[in-house]
């Protein structure tokens, strides 16, 4: 394997949903790259199509609201978008394997673990009978399932969300993934459970070597668990960074209000900062640069008003999407 | 906990449970303890921070304690009424000092009925000015919670979820009410949104002279808003205290994990963190004894059968805390 | 700006905004107009009959004995368009008598139908307990009946002149039958509706307000079901037609009053002499009425929540 | 399971006696006299009516005594010994007779529906928003409006008389089958639209469902999604939906036995019907209700085995 | 996602499904054996002998049963001759005792309520026991009311049977005086008073002998399993739907008659004179609920005849020629009888306005015009009434459209109402009528009449009732006019005149609660009288007594037709009698070639 060639590359990736009130641009030129073994968190708040970025490079996008309207996903060097349904197929579940925010509502509540697990054993592995049960066991205790022989014959309702999100997990990645994508894994838990997914998850991910694509809204668990972030806004990448670099001097007004908005353990003040206005409807998007009805500086400067900033690296192994970042130009 | 008079709220053992009903009669066959024997106060114009972890029972104290939830036993004492024994008509006069404030803006608020009357309801319902007075109030407070009048002829579903949540806060602070509970009121928000909520009912607290029970499972905002924090696991209180020495010396385990567990800010390599076992046990069928110890790194034998009761370690700050380690730790 | 202001803000915005998704849909559009069409001719043949039944052109009795033949049909006259039967009567005109008979089944059904189940359903879900049990009780009990008998049987009641002294016969009779035997499904997806919301964050706030019961049910959870309501009602008027042509075929309807039932049944036997106008009149002009009630029922639906599962 | 099988016949009890009481109140207490005159002959005296009156028992109190009218209702049902009709046959022969015919109607009817419009549903939900998504669904809305009595009496003139494809009429050298297959038919094309259209709502609630997009996920393909996933998780509302479609069962008897001369129980229940035999309308109403009542136990417990979260607790 | 072949064999499949029942299809005309096949419009009620009233319980257990006497098949005027009985009764000289022998070697049919199965012979004490049975207040009868107060000690029985705790439990062997057994075959029974219908009362089914054992053996199943004499035996019955009968092996047989009226023999019911019946081995009836599949079956050779009924006369008959080119084309004939009927708008004389208003009442029947009726419903086919004492029945009177109001003269009925007003003191208030039918024929009818009422300046409202409740709001006196109609039993016509008889009250059969003193007194003369010239006047009298007073506005004398296909022969039908199966003969030959002529003329 290359290694320049990141495992997977995204490239002016847009998706679009087709709805009775017009199109929404739920993804719109976004570009980005997971490295291999590294994490890359996606970080954006809700709505701003950083799942929908995710349900592309899986193609699963609902085929009867959207497509991907242009760009490449290159997995390994090849355009996912140019594969058949059946290569997909393939690579679905056995290459890239994905877990769902909702543990709840993302197993089938019909069937026993076991069950799906197998199914997925099965399908990529070719593993038969007694053997892909076993295989299955084992994942179960290697996501630190307790019992796992006997949970293995449970129905999901009989866990609870932090153990069904295991389940998920020990589901996704039984076929041994070069890429996970985790899409919002632990919004629906409690913190203390949520500290113990995420330590599953990069303990796994050290074992097995794999990337992973973590999409979240919070702040904090990118900061614990990524290399590298790309903030989203508004269905465009606003800023791409390490994440050290990230926390230490954001570039984009919008990382910079939204890491400053949030209320710090232990750093009491009276008052905190805030990002005024609310996210802008996909449907109608403003004009311009779509963050600067409620950037400090944009709100007055013409050209944020009337020309769209494109990402562009402002440092080495950096990118924003600002006009007025450090190093931006012009 | 601090003697003085100026207590707004009082709690004093409030419990909760809901009957589980099974078998072929549907006989009640346990109870769930959602609230198990819940004591505090709010002095007035403070915040008391009310922190868990979900299935805590924290809603439950907030909704037991205005009765939209039957208590099964305790006693609520709001500017010296007992809450639980007033009539319908009492309860009522009640309700006028004591609003709530729902998680979910998106639920909280009547998607049928205008913004406008939506804010007027409860003059209407308690009967306060002429209808032009009453127009009048819905714009003021409108203003003062970052609407303009405007607002008043839209239907919720056009705002944002922030401004909704402004619109629902407008309702509680519309009869000018002494005391709120504020029910997670920014955890369904957006990151960049949350902040800009906090600060809306830092800011009326401070105008109205407010008095606040806030309940969250985020540790950073009950920090930032409280004065004091309680901290509830499995339908009882195991640390109260400052919300300042809460973060300066957690006592109880339970609090250390969660303090532990929220993610940092910051991007810290090789954190030391405390990582719990398991999960919270269900409240129909509680562990013996303590109830955190299945999950405790530091629980000891007598754990498994004696329970400790909240006890006050004895510092300059009132703290109180339900465990025997850290008792006999700070003794 | 006042509280009058406000109240008249009250239309919801929802409602403008179904219609305005409503609109788009041409052909529920469509349909909605063959709906007014048929009701408006329902009003037509009310009107004219009232003001004079005798001079009316549309009489349905003065056909008789005109002409003593079928005669086929043929654009010779108006009366003749569809056909006679074998009296000599206009199947145009036994046909929009058939509209009224039909649509004042229909709506007046749908009405008692509501009329029962809204308040029962509202009061079970809102208050459970004991108020609930014998609701579901009740409508256990009349769901546990095939409908066909049950309606039967209150027609047949109602016809009876030791019950109600003969006043119910007829019209009454079929659509109070229709009515008191069918309030049970909305009845129990009104109690279903409210109890999901009764425990909702607004009506709790409701409640933290101060808001009585009364209040809570017709400010607060009412008007959040109502589309239910709508809904509900344009689907069951459909099988609200059906039931009064199977009533008035198996001749326990209205016997003064001519109904497509009745024409289906005078007609079906005369399909073996090749007299199929009578027959096809009736099928057509209530296939087309449902057909049109049932597309803008669905449009309507689909406009007013889409994640409303159909209730038969 | 027993234990949850024995609750739900205990909740039988409230159901079925007001079942009772209400065939009771609509048909002793309204319809008894009519048949005093019908079992007095052409030209009977007063003291015949009396004397049949009295056989009858009609002149005892109807509720509130030991052996009330009411009572003796009650113990009739309960005992399963329903007496006899006005041509003075025991109720119980009547039904005994029509209920293999009715089956053979009705069943065969049940799961023609049920099949051909999962299997529609599924093919309609598949090629969602597709032109024959939309053919399927106009077809089935087309067939909803369609009049039940003219789908029977076209049926039976085009389908039978003019293209002598099936039997006009029942005939008891032909094999039932023969005899029933073409009221079946149109039982199952009156039954599939309302169905059809049902499922497919089901079928789309479930198709953008969390756990079907984790199947996809898997990678695996669409049929063993829709057959598996899908069809496992939609039998819920395909379970109610049979429970629904009992009704409809019940007036297709009632017409196509009537039209087709099928001697089921629907066909008696008519004729009671026209004939004011209210002891027959009144038993035929109390066998339906238990039909219906054991159909949604047995529904109860079907769901049992398509959904592991329901519990018998 | 990709497309599999899965859904495209599913489509295959959903096509296929429905075409897999067609395949099996066998047409019973095909079949050997010579089978008749017979429409009943309604399921018949019963085949208990003992409890049969209705018309279509007798069309099929007419082949089942034999009583005493039957009619003439093909002679008319009717003429009662024995059928069990062997001869005439003879009858004492004050018409008191008749005594009846009956035929020897009569066997009831094979079944399983006797010993060994075998049908034993008939004894007069199974007649007696028809009778006893009858009266059995237990087994609640609908035949008993016309038996009350007209057997000596039969009464008593009917008393005593009181105590018993059920039908089964009655002791049959307590004696009734007047039903004797002189021995086996003989039989004397004992009037009260004279009875001049009793011989044609004893060709009624229900008097048919009764094998005790059966009742025992079957009790409250004897309804579906009939144990008679005649030459059919019942093979299967379901209820509502179909009945098959059989040659029922133990008949004593008869020979077909060899003379008839004149003309028979022309119309070939002369062919098989005094061959031995029955020509058919078997009789298939099957029940139509419904009109339509009915016609179908008829046209399409399904069955052998059928008769028309009110509501689709003019299917079949156009207006002068009488049978309509499409059923010549198929080769269907028509026969039409005299049915002695009469179709009438009773009034209810206890009613308040119509009561005591002669010229209202008279009005009515002026308003009507009866040939127009006729004309519209029956194409001009039915007779008009001008009295009650239908054509066909002996004491008819062509005279009687003399007397009366009968006429269609509005213009009068305008004057006459005037004078009802001044007797009403007030315009008439809206008249109700009640119809015992909401079906086509009967709306059509009461519209026919509510236009009439309109143009004299009269309101008329029908009600439109089952037929349960006409008859019971009508028998309590309730209804204010009614339509109605009786057919005649026998050729006396004792029936309709007793329903004007104050005795007769409802519920007996005088529902029009009329009156008169005079002729209740002719009545009672009547009763007793047997039929000779004087009692043809001393009814005409009493008809015309009644056309005085108008109770009621007779409409029309019905004329019935049968339609049938030319391959079943010896079809004539009868109007009092049943059993007429027996005569009946099938071409299977030319049925089993009407599919081709029905292809041909398509």
């Amino acid at each position: 394997m290359n290694e320049n060639i990141p495992l997977l590359s995204i490239r002016n990736l847009s998706t679009h949903f087709f709805v009775e009130e017009g199109v929404v641009k739920a993804v719109e030129d976004v570009s980005f790259d997971v490295a291999e073994g590294k994490t890359l968190a996606v970080v954006g708040e809700s709505g701003c199509g950083k799942s929908v970025t995710a349900l592309s490079v899986m193609g699963l996008v609902p085929e009867s609201a959207g497509r991907v309207v242009d760009g490449q996903i290159l997995f390994r060097g090849d355009d996912l978008l140019k594969k058949t349904e059946s290569q997909m197929r393939r690579i679905r579940g056995n290459e890239i394997a994905m877990i769902f925010q909702e543990p709840m509502t993302s197993l089938n509540p019909v069937f026993t673990i076991g069950n799906q697990i197998v199914e997925a054993v099965k399908l990529h592995q070719g593993i038969k009978g007694e053997h892909a049960w076993s295989h299955a066991v084992e994942m179960l205790r290697k996501v630190g399932i307790a019992d796992p022989a006997r949970r293995v014959r449970e129905y999901p309702h009989q866990m609870s969300g932090g153990m069904r999100q295991r389940v998920m997990i020990a589901m996704a990645l039984c076929c041994w993934p070069s890429l996970l994508i985790a899409d919002e894994p632990t919004t629906a838990l409690d913190v203390t459970i949520q500290a113990q997914i995420l330590e599953l998850l990069r303990e796994l991910q050290k074992q097995q070597n794999m990337s992973v694509m973590m999409i979240t809204h919070d702040l904090g668990v990118a900061a614990e668990n990524a290399d590298d972030v790309a903030v989203v806004y508004a269905s465009n990448i606003v800023e791409t960074a390490s994440v050290a670099a990230i926390f230490e001097e954001p570039l984009h007004p919008y990382t910079q209000g939204l890491l400053r908005s949030m209320p710090r353990l232990g750093q009491k003040m009276e008052r905190l900062e805030s990002i005024g206005g609310s996210v802008p409807n996909p449907l109608h998007f403003p004009q311009g640069c779509k963050f600067h009805p409620r950037c400090p500086i944009g709100v007055s400067d013409q050209r944020c008003r009337t020309q769209q900033p494109q990402l562009r690296e402002v440092a080495p192994g950096r990118c924003a999407a600002c006009f007025h970042a450090k190093g931006y130009g012009d | 906990m601090s003697q003085n008079g100026k207590n707004l709220v009082e709690v004093k053992d409030l419990k909760t449970y809901f009957p589980v009903r099974k078998g072929m009669l549907k006989r009640t066959v346990g109870h769930v303890k959602a609230v198990d024997g819940v004591s505090f106060k709010i002095e007035s114009g403070k915040t008391l921070g009310l922190v868990g972890e979900s299935g805590c029972g924290k809603t439950t104290v907030g909704r037991s304690m205005l009765r939209l939830t039957k208590a099964t036993s305790g006693e609520v004492f709001f500017q010296g009424h007992e809450v639980f024994k007033e009539s319908r008509a009492g309860l009522k006069r009640l309700r006028r000092n004591m609003q709530y404030i729902f998680q979910d803006p998106y639920g909280s608020l009547n998607p049928r009925m205008t913004v406008g009357s939506i804010i007027a309801e409860p003059l209407r319902v308690h009967s306060v000015g002429s209808p032009e007075q009453r127009c009048e109030n819905v714009n003021e407070i409108l203003k003062r919670v970052g609407l303009s009048s405007d607002h008043a002829r839209s239907y919720p579903h056009e705002f944002s979820g922030g401004q909704r949540q402004r619109i629902a806060i407008a309702r509680a602070l519309v009869l000018e009410p002494d005391f709120v509970i504020c029910d997670e009121p920014v955890s369904a928000l957006d990151v960049s949104i949350q902040s800009q909520i906090i600060n809306l009912l830092q800011d009326l607290q401070r105008d109205m002279r407010l008095t606040y029970l806030f309940i969250a499972h985020d540790l950073a905002v009950i920090e930032h808003i409280s004065d004091y924090v309680a901290v509830m696991y499995l339908g009882r209180i195991v640390e109260y205290t400052s919300a300042k020495r809460l973060y300066e010396s957690p006592l109880h385990p339970y609090t250390k994990a969660l303090i532990s567990a929220i993610p940092e800010s910051k991007p810290i390599k090789d954190k030391q963190r405390i990582v719990l076992d398991g999960e919270v046990p269900s409240p129909s069928n509680p562990p013996l004894g303590c109830p955190f110890h299945p999950r405790c790194p530091v629980a000891e034998a007598r754990c498994r059968h004696e329970v400790q009761s909240l006890a006050d370690v004895g510092t300059e700050t009132e703290h109180l805390v339900a465990c025997f380690r850290a008792l006999e730790g700070e003794k | 700006m006042n509280e009058d202001n406000i109240n008249s803000f009250q239309r919801s915005s929802l409602w403008h905004d179904a219609f305005r998704r409503l609109r788009r849909r041409k052909f529920a559009m469509v349909c909605f107009w063959i709906v007014a069409g048929y009701f408006a001719l329902a009003v037509f043949v009310y009107i004219a009959e009232s003001i004079d039944p005798t001079m009316s052109a549309i009489n349905w009795k003065e056909q008789l004995g005109q002409g003593m033949e079928y005669q086929r049909p043929s654009l010779c006259s108006v009366k003749t368009i569809f056909g006679t039967n074998f009296l000599g009567q206009s199947t145009l005109i036994s046909t929009l008598y058939g509209v009224k008979t039909a649509l004042a089944v229909a709506f007046a059904a749908s009405v008692i139908s509501i009329m029962i189940g809204v308040p029962l359903g509202a009061a079970a879900g809102y208050f459970g307990g004991v108020v609930d049990d014998i609701v579901v009780w009740i409508y256990s009990t009349l769901s546990n009946i095939p409908w066909i008998i049950l309606v039967m049987a209150f027609a047949v009641v109602l016809n009876d002149d030791k019950i109600m002294g003969g006043k119910l016969s007829g019209e009454p009779g079929v659509y109070l039958a229709i009515g008191l035997t069918s309030w049970v499904g909305i009845c129990r997806l009104i109690r279903g509706e409210i109890i999901k919301r009764k425990e909702s964050e607004y009506v709790l706030a409701a409640k933290a307000v101060g808001c009585s019961n009364s209040r809570i049910i017709f400010r607060h959870l009412l008007p959040n079901v109502f589309h239910i309501i709508i809904i509900n009602f344009s689907l069951r008027f459909v099988s609200f037609i059906h039931m009064e042509v199977i009533i008035s075929f198996l001749g326990l309807g209205d016997a003064n009053k001519p109904s497509w039932g009745k024409m289906i049944s005078a007609a079906s036997s005369e399909l073996t002499r090749g007299i199929w106008w009578e027959m096809t009149a009736a099928t057509m002009a209530i296939f087309v009425l449902s057909l049109a009630l049932n597309i803008f029922g669905d449009a309507l639906r689909d406009c007013l929540d889409p994640k409303l599962r159909m209730e038969r | 399971m027993p234990a949850y099988i024995i609750r739900r016949l205990l909740y039988m009890i409230p159901i079925v006696f007001g079942v009772l009481l209400l065939t009771f109140l609509l048909f002793n207490v309204v319809g008894a006299d009519q048949a005093v005159y019908r079992l007095a002959g052409n030209n009977p005296t007063p003291e015949i009516l009396d004397d049949i009156r009295h056989e009858l028992g009609y002149d005892k109190p109807l509720i509130f005594s030991i052996d009330s009218q009411f009572v003796t209702h009650v113990k009739k049902a309960v005992t399963f010994n329903f007496g006899k009709a006005l041509d003075k046959e025991p109720i119980i022969d009547k039904l005994k007779n029509g209920v293999p015919y009715s089956l053979a109607l009705t069943v065969p009817m049940f799961f023609g529906i049920v099949v051909t419009s999962v299997s529609l549903a599924i093919l309609a939900a598949f090629y969602r928003g597709t032109w024959f998504d939309r053919i399927i669904l106009l077809i089935c809305v087309a067939g909803m409006s369609f009049p039940y009595l003219s789908y029977i009496i076209f049926g039976q003139y085009f389908i039978a008389y003019k293209y002598d494809l099936f039997q006009i009429y029942f005939s008891p050298q032909r094999s039932i089958w023969s005899n029933a297959a073409l009221p079946i038919l149109i039982g199952i094309v009156v039954g599939i639209g309302g169905n059809v259209r049902f499922y497919r709502t089901v079928m789309l609630d479930e198709i953008n469902s969390g756990y079907i997009r984790t199947a996809f996920a898997k990678g695996l393909s669409t049929r063993v999604v829709l057959f598996k996933h899908l069809l496992k998780n939609a039998m819920i509302p395909i379970i109610t939906n049979t429970v629904l479609t009992l009704p409809y069962l019940c007036l297709g008897s009632l017409l196509l036995e009537s039209f087709f001369g099928i001697p089921g129980i629907g066909g008696i229940t008519l004729d009671a019907i026209e004939s004011r035999d209210f002891s027959v309308i009144s038993t035929m109403t109390f066998i339906f209700s238990i039909l219906f009542v054991i159909f949604n136990l047995i529904s109860d417990v079907c769901y049992a085995f398509a959904d592991p979260r329901i519990s018998f607790d | 996602m990709i497309t599999n072949d899965w859904h495209r064999r599913l489509i295959l499949l959903i096509l296929i499904l429905p075409t897999i029942h067609t395949g099996c299809r066998k047409d019973p005309a095909d079949e050997k054996g010579m089978v008749l096949r017979q429409a009943l419009l309604s399921k018949p009620q019963t085949l208990d002998s003992g409890n049969m009233s209705d018309v279509y319980s007798m069309m099929v257990g007419g082949d089942i049963y034999e009583p005493l006497y039957t009619y003439h098949y093909l002679k008319r005027p009717y003429e009662l001759i024995p059928l069990s009985a062997d001869g005439m009764p003879e009858v004492s000289e004050d018409h008191l005792t008749y005594t009846i022998k009956i035929k020897k070697g009569i066997l009831f049919q094979d079944d399983p309520c006797f010993r060994g199965s075998k049908g034993r012979e008939v004894t007069v004490h199974d007649y007696i026991f028809a009778f006893k049975r009858m009266a059995n207040i237990k087994f609640i009868n609908v035949n008993w009311s016309g038996w009350q107060n007209k057997i000596v000690g039969l009464d008593d029985f009917h008393e005593y049977t009181r105590q018993f705790k059920d039908e089964y439990s009655v002791d049959y062997s307590k004696e009734v005086d007047g039903l004797l057994a002189l021995d086996d075959h003989t039989i004397q029974i004992k009037m009260v008073k004279p009875y001049p219908q009793f011989i044609s009362a004893l060709a009624d089914i229900c008097l048919s002998p009764v094998a005790q054992e059966a009742v025992n053996y079957y009790k409250d199943e004897i309804n579906s399993h009939p144990v008679g004499t005649g030459p059919y035996r019942l093979n299967k019955w379901h209820k509502g739907s179909y009945l098959i009968v059989v040659r029922n092996n133990n008949w004593r047989g008869e020979k077909y008659p060899t003379e008839g009226e004149p003309g028979d023999a022309e119309e070939g019911l002369l062919d098989d004179a005094g061959r031995e019946l029955p020509f058919v081995d078997a009789v298939y009836w099957t029940i139509f609920k419904q009109q339509q599949p009915a016609w179908l079956s008829f046209q399409k050779g399904l069955l052998d005849s059928k008769s028309i009924p009110k509501d689709n006369f003019k299917e079949a008959i156009t207006s002068e020629t009488g049978l309509s080119e499409e059923m010549r084309e198929r080769n269907i004939r028509l026969v039409k009888f005299v049915d002695p009927s009469v179709f009438w708008i009773g009034f209810n004389m206890k009613d308040k306005v119509l009561g005591n208003n002669l010229p209202l009442r008279k009005a009515i029947s002026l308003a009507i015009d009866r040939e127009r009726f006729i004309d519209i419903f029956f194409n001009g086919h039915h007779v008009a009434a001008h009295g009650f004492i239908a054509p066909g029945r002996d004491s008819y009177d062509p005279e009687i459209n003399k007397c009366g109001y009968s006429r269609y003269d509005p213009e009068q009925a305008k004057l006459l109402i005037k004078e009802a007003e001044l007797i009403c003191g007030d315009s008439i208030a809206p008249l109700k009528l009640n119809m015992p039918g909401s079906g086509t024929f009967f709306t059509q009818y009461g519209q026919f009449l509510q236009r009439s009422f309109e143009d004299v300046g009269l309101t008329l409202k029908v009600d439109y009732m089952d037929l349960p409740t006409y008859m019971e709001q009508t028998a309590k006196g309730k209804s204010q006019l009614f339509a109605s109609s009786a057919s005649a039993v026998s050729p006396d016509s004792l029936d309709v005149l007793g329903m004007f008889a104050t005795k007769n009250f409802a519920p007996g059969s005088n529902l029009f609660f009329y009156s008169n003193s005079e002729f209740d007194k002719l009545y009672e003369e009547g009763e007793v009288m047997f039929p000779s010239d004087q009692r043809n006047e001393l009814y005409r009298k009493m008809e015309r007594m009644v056309m005085e007073d108008y109770p009621a506005v007779f409409l029309n004398h019905r004329v019935s037709y049968v339609l049938y296909h030319d391959w079943n022969r010896n079809v004539k039908p009868h109007a009092f009698s049943f059993g007429l199966t027996k005569y009946r003969k099938i071409d299977v030959e030319k049925r089993n070639k009407y599919k081709d002529l029905l292809r041909s003329i398509r």
